[in-house]
């Protein structure tokens, strides 16, 4: 079976709910562009999202047709990115990880700031820490996107801009060029990018 | 033969400091952070004390509560459909006044409560609400008003106000406004219909005190009693969720809500502002409004101007035009 | 008879215990961006955060003559903070503590 | 002490409701099942029978308040026919999965276009997959001791579901017959007091009917699907228990009547079966080899006694009350049933389908000999024409 790179976002319902969708549904559309089989979708039994409830997004790219489609979650998350770096605080974010994998989380503080809440931080290759607030300003709310529906404002106009930036810096998944043609705020993408704090753990 | 009576009185309080300590809605429901309809919840709760059976339709206090094979109710509690909580709360009264008078179940009538959102009261659940209250069930139908259906991801309901952006009426270049139509008043439905009902009342989560006084006064007073209670939605009506206490007495300042009590016949306010703020600055703390004009504003203040003549009055409102959507 | 296994058992009919002071089940502490944080020098009992709290998780202990905070279940929306009469309350960051840690293995 | 009276179905129905003194009655008029209503608002405006008599707004609402009711812990009695059954449809399934068991009755009518008062089984049967028994009364005395029946094995903790009792509008519940009623001893010893297991009790705080998520729907499932293999058993004991205490003598599920020597038999439920009967006697004059079996129950559907009972014959005629438009038999409803349930049986009988009744139209002896003729040209040629005959609108082929 092919090989399937499975990436879990984690966000808050509502507040940062399209912002952690829009890293999903980024990532798979630049991979798209690369010619790969993709998937992004909210978990379903996280919905309907409520003001500050834990929820996941997930990616899975391959360079083969993936065979799992109506699996409600991703199994053994390869890459993590945390929208709200203080979720590290509430959940098991690393769960069903094999030993290799990236954090990516959105926060102004080092990576050991950020590790020191991780007890299982020896799954990780590396942790990717960006100011995807401090760089992008806002959050959009907007629900038009949520329960199935058509997004209607655009990808990547927030903080997953950067965040994406950090994702492609820390994990080489998907080409910074083919998010630059999907992603709203390219300048904020690309300072992602750059200012992205990457600490290699194994 | 046993007879199916309250003797209970629930006491008003005269302050905070008296509110009950007791918790009978308590922490771990998966409601939003700074949701409206759930502080409400936990005050009628409190109000109501351990003698109490909820009902709840469906809806964010049905779904969010209940997530997942857990419920925060410390007092019994039913699921209804969305449809039919004035049915179901039928039912269970009716079932205690014939048990206890069989002398299959000693102890007092409970109060039945249902808890039932705007859609679950005034739209799809009118008519269950109305045949309870005709049929004179001694029941307190709570209607908790978030002004549109959040738990489906915020669509229009039937009290979602002039100019509410909803996932079913988003403004866009035809429909400048968003939602056209003006909303049900729901206090005014059930006065205006339902003999056997001797209490209604509006109340908002901005005034807890008051809004405690009120569920016990209807829990009090023999037969179906109605109370129309504001909760702000930080999600639906995209708001800080912070701001939800704040939002709610904007909206009593501005006059988009009034405090009353109608009982027997006769109308009395709470909280009545001296001078009311003009409706603009209640819309502006509020992102579902963010997309109308000064004309669709004026509209709305005209509508506000009128209804706060006098409850129960019929508020000319500007007709929608006629391809208006909900 | 059908092979269910023990961590998937449903009650029967669904019904379930009504919850005792809190719902275990469903733990909303990890809810939280930012938490409230008490100056009891400033408070002056005004029970605004107590009443307006949905979640109930600020509660007045008599004894003490103190309000008291509850980490497991407070989601953050801060409603405390916007309606304390005397400044009392301040938003902090929640990295900012080693405490309040809601470790869960899975949602809900 | 027992006394033999003429009774509708309708009004047999509302005595064994009163003898099985149930707590509370929810009612809303349609036609043919109303006369029940009527009879219990007499009973209880009387003072014969104390229970809280409820005017609901609507079929649906008769149905919310069973549910609370029964959630509470009452027995309770509702009913309705036609549209009425449809309409009330979402609440089926929340009842049976809160496994409350809420009885209804119903008087069987067409659904509309455009309205019709005649007797179609069609308004029961799109409801037969909702997690409630049902079955159908070819009498009114059938009738009266099929609601004792249900509520014993309905309120068995081994069940706890809700019950369709069913009888063809008109033709049992208008038209009267004799019915014997028994002492509420008998009935008392038979159907005990109701026993809700978690009733809404504010001594016993519970929550019913939380929200849950789909690997916890599946269990929930698994909960009415046990129930269900379970219940078969219930009623074998619960038959075993009427016919002694009232001395009557009936099948739990599928009764015969000249099957002995039959070649070819009638399959039907509900009232039809006695003209059927008669049919059967005359043809038998004829020299036809012929008989009839009768379901009791069609959910829970008894597979092994179908099988075993329709095994013996040549060719088995179902006599249909009712439709599936589009079906796998282009049209006949018990006719799916039948056929699974032979599926593996080491000896398969011709089967074929009857559309007789529609519209609540008369099923005359002649329709049965014209049928009967269908089912011995079967056997003659080996095989059947057709998966359905409309009767009275086609020839045989």
């Amino acid at each position: 079976m092919a090989h399937v790179h499975e990436i879990t976002v984690w966000t808050r319902g509502v507040v940062k709910d399209k912002e952690g969708r829009d890293v999903a549904n980024a990532l798979a559309k630049a991979a798209d562009k690369e010619g790969r089989f993709t998937q992004a979708f909210d978990n379903y039994v996280d919905l309907p999202d409520r003001v500050n409830v834990p929820v996941r997004k997930y990616a899975r790219i391959s360079d083969e047709e993936i065979e799992m489609r109506y699996d409600y979650e991703n199994e053994k998350p390869e890459v993590v990115v945390v929208v709200d770096a203080t979720m590290v605080k509430g959940m098991n974010i690393l769960r069903g990880m094999n030993k290799g994998g990236v954090l990516v989380v959105n926060t102004d503080r080092k990576p050991e700031d950020i590790l020191k809440f991780i007890p299982n931080k020896d799954l990780l290759k590396a942790i990717a820490c960006v100011d995807a607030d401090g760089i992008a300003g806002t959050a959009t709310v907007d629900f038009s996107g949520s329960e199935g529906g058509v997004d209607a404002v655009g990808l990547g106009a927030g903080i997953a801009a950067p965040l994406l930036g950090a994702v492609a810096r820390a994990t080489g998944l998907v080409k910074l060029e083919n998010l630059a043609a999907v992603v709203k705020n390219k300048e904020a993408l690309y300072r992602g990018h750059e200012q992205t704090v990457v600490q290699t753990i194994n | 033969m046993a007879v199916a009576v309250k003797t209970q009185t629930l006491s008003p309080i005269k302050k905070i400091r008296s509110v009950p300590t007791e918790e009978y809605y308590v922490p771990g429901h998966r409601t939003c952070a700074g949701c409206g309809p759930a502080l409400q919840y936990k005050l009628v709760a409190k109000a109501a004390g351990p003698n109490t059976i909820f009902i709840g339709p469906t809806g964010c206090m049905y779904v969010a509560n209940s997530s997942y094979l857990c419920t925060p109710y410390a007092v019994p509690w039913i699921h209804a459909q969305i449809t039919n909580g004035g049915a179901v709360a039928s039912g269970i009264e009716a079932a205690y006044q014939v048990l206890i008078r069989k002398g299959k179940w000693e102890g007092e009538l409970p109060n039945v409560i249902v808890m039932a959102g705007d859609g679950g009261s005034v739209d799809i659940g009118l008519q269950a609400m109305s045949a309870m209250m005709y049929r004179g069930h001694d029941a307190l139908f709570i209607c908790y008003d978030n002004e549109a259906y959040a738990n489906t991801g915020i669509q229009t309901s039937p009290t979602t106000p002039y100019g509410g952006n909803t996932t079913f009426t988003p403004p866009g270049p035809a429909i400048p406004e968003g939602k056209r139509l003006f909303p049900k008043d729901p206090p005014q439905l059930v006065i205006g219909g339902h003999p056997a009902v001797k209490y209604v009342a509006t109340a908002s989560v901005a005034y807890p005190v008051d809004l405690i006084n009120k569920v016990r006064k209807a829990l009090n007073v023999p037969g179906p009693t109605f109370l129309h209670i504001h909760a702000p939605c930080p999600k639906g009506w995209k708001f800080d969720e912070s701001k939800t206490v704040e939002v709610a007495k904007l909206a009593i300042q501005t006059g988009m809500w009034v405090l009353y009590e109608w009982e027997n016949g006769e109308f009395k306010y709470q909280h009545k502002p001296k001078e009311y703020k003009p409706v603009r600055e209640y819309l502006k703390v509020q992102n579902r409004f963010a997309h109308l004009t000064e004309a669709h504003i004026a509209k709305m203040q005209a509508f506000v101007d009128a209804k706060l003549k006098a409850p129960g009055i019929p508020v000319e409102i500007p007709v929608p035009p006629p391809r208006a959507t909900a | 008879m059908f092979d269910i296994p023990k961590e998937r058992e449903v009650p029967f009919a669904g019904v379930t215990p009504a919850p005792v002071g809190e719902q275990p089940m469903m733990i909303t502490g990890n809810w939280r961006t930012y938490r409230p944080v008490i100056d009891h020098e400033k408070c002056n009992l005004c029970m605004n955060c107590v009443i307006f709290c949905p979640d109930a998780c600020w509660q007045l202990n008599e004894a003490e003559e103190e309000v008291v905070w509850n980490s497991k279940y407070c989601k953050g929306c801060l409603i405390c903070v916007n309606e304390c009469t005397t400044a009392a309350l301040t938003k902090t960051y929640e990295l900012d503590f080693e405490d309040g840690v809601v470790r869960l293995e899975k949602l809900f | 002490m027992a006394k033999e009276v003429t009774l509708s179905g309708c009004a047999a129905a509302a005595q064994a409701v009163k003898m099985a003194k149930v707590d509370v009655i929810c009612s809303y008029p349609i036609r043919p099942y109303t006369a029940a209503m009527m009879e219990l608002a007499k009973m209880v405006a009387n003072g014969e029978l104390d229970a809280e008599f409820i005017h609901g707004e609507g079929e649906h609402a008769q149905l919310s308040v069973c549910y609370g009711a029964s959630a509470a812990g009452a027995r309770t009695f509702t009913g309705s026919s036609g549209v009425g059954v449809t309409y009330a449809f979402e609440t089926y399934s929340p009842i049976s999965g809160a496994r409350l068991p809420v009885q209804m009755m119903i008087a069987d009518r067409t659904l509309d276009p455009p309205g019709d008062f005649g007797s179609e089984h069609t308004d029961a049967m799109s409801c037969r997959d909702q997690g409630w028994l049902m079955g159908w009364a070819e009498t009114p005395q059938e009738a009266f001791d099929n609601h004792l029946i249900n509520y014993r094995v309905g309120e068995d903790p081994r069940v706890m579901l809700p019950q369709f009792v069913c009888q063809d509008g008109y033709f049992v519940s208008h038209l009267p017959g004799k019915v014997t009623l028994p002492d509420q001893s008998q009935v008392d010893e038979f159907l005990p007091p109701y026993k809700p297991p978690h009733a809404l009790d504010t001594k016993k705080p519970v929550s019913h009917g939380p929200q849950i998520r789909p690997d916890q729907g599946v269990i929930m499932d698994l909960q009415r699907a046990q129930a269900f293999l379970d219940v078969p058993k219930v009623i074998r004991g619960a038959i075993d228990d009427f016919n002694r205490i009232f001395g009557r003598r009936y099948s739990p599920f599928v009764e015969e009547y000249q099957t002995d020597d039959a070649d070819v038999v009638f399959f039907i439920q509900g009232a039809h079966a006695l003209t059927a009967r008669h049919a059967i006697k005359h043809l038998r004059g004829k020299g036809l080899k012929i008989g009839l079996v009768k379901l009791r129950f069609v959910r829970p559907f008894p597979t092994e006694e179908v099988a075993e009972a329709l095994s013996k014959f040549k060719a088995v005629g179902v006599v249909e009350t009712s439709t599936s438009y589009g079906g796998a038999m282009r049209g006949g409803n018990l006719l799916h049933e039948v056929r699974a349930a032979l599926y593996d049986a080491p000896k398969r009988p011709l089967t074929t389908s009857f559309m007789a009744g529609m519209g609540g139209e008369v099923i005359p002896l002649q329709e049965f000999y014209w049928m009967a003729e269908v089912l011995a040209k079967a056997v003659k040629d080996g095989r059947v024409g057709k998966y359905v005959y409309w009767v009275g609108f086609e020839q045989a082929a």
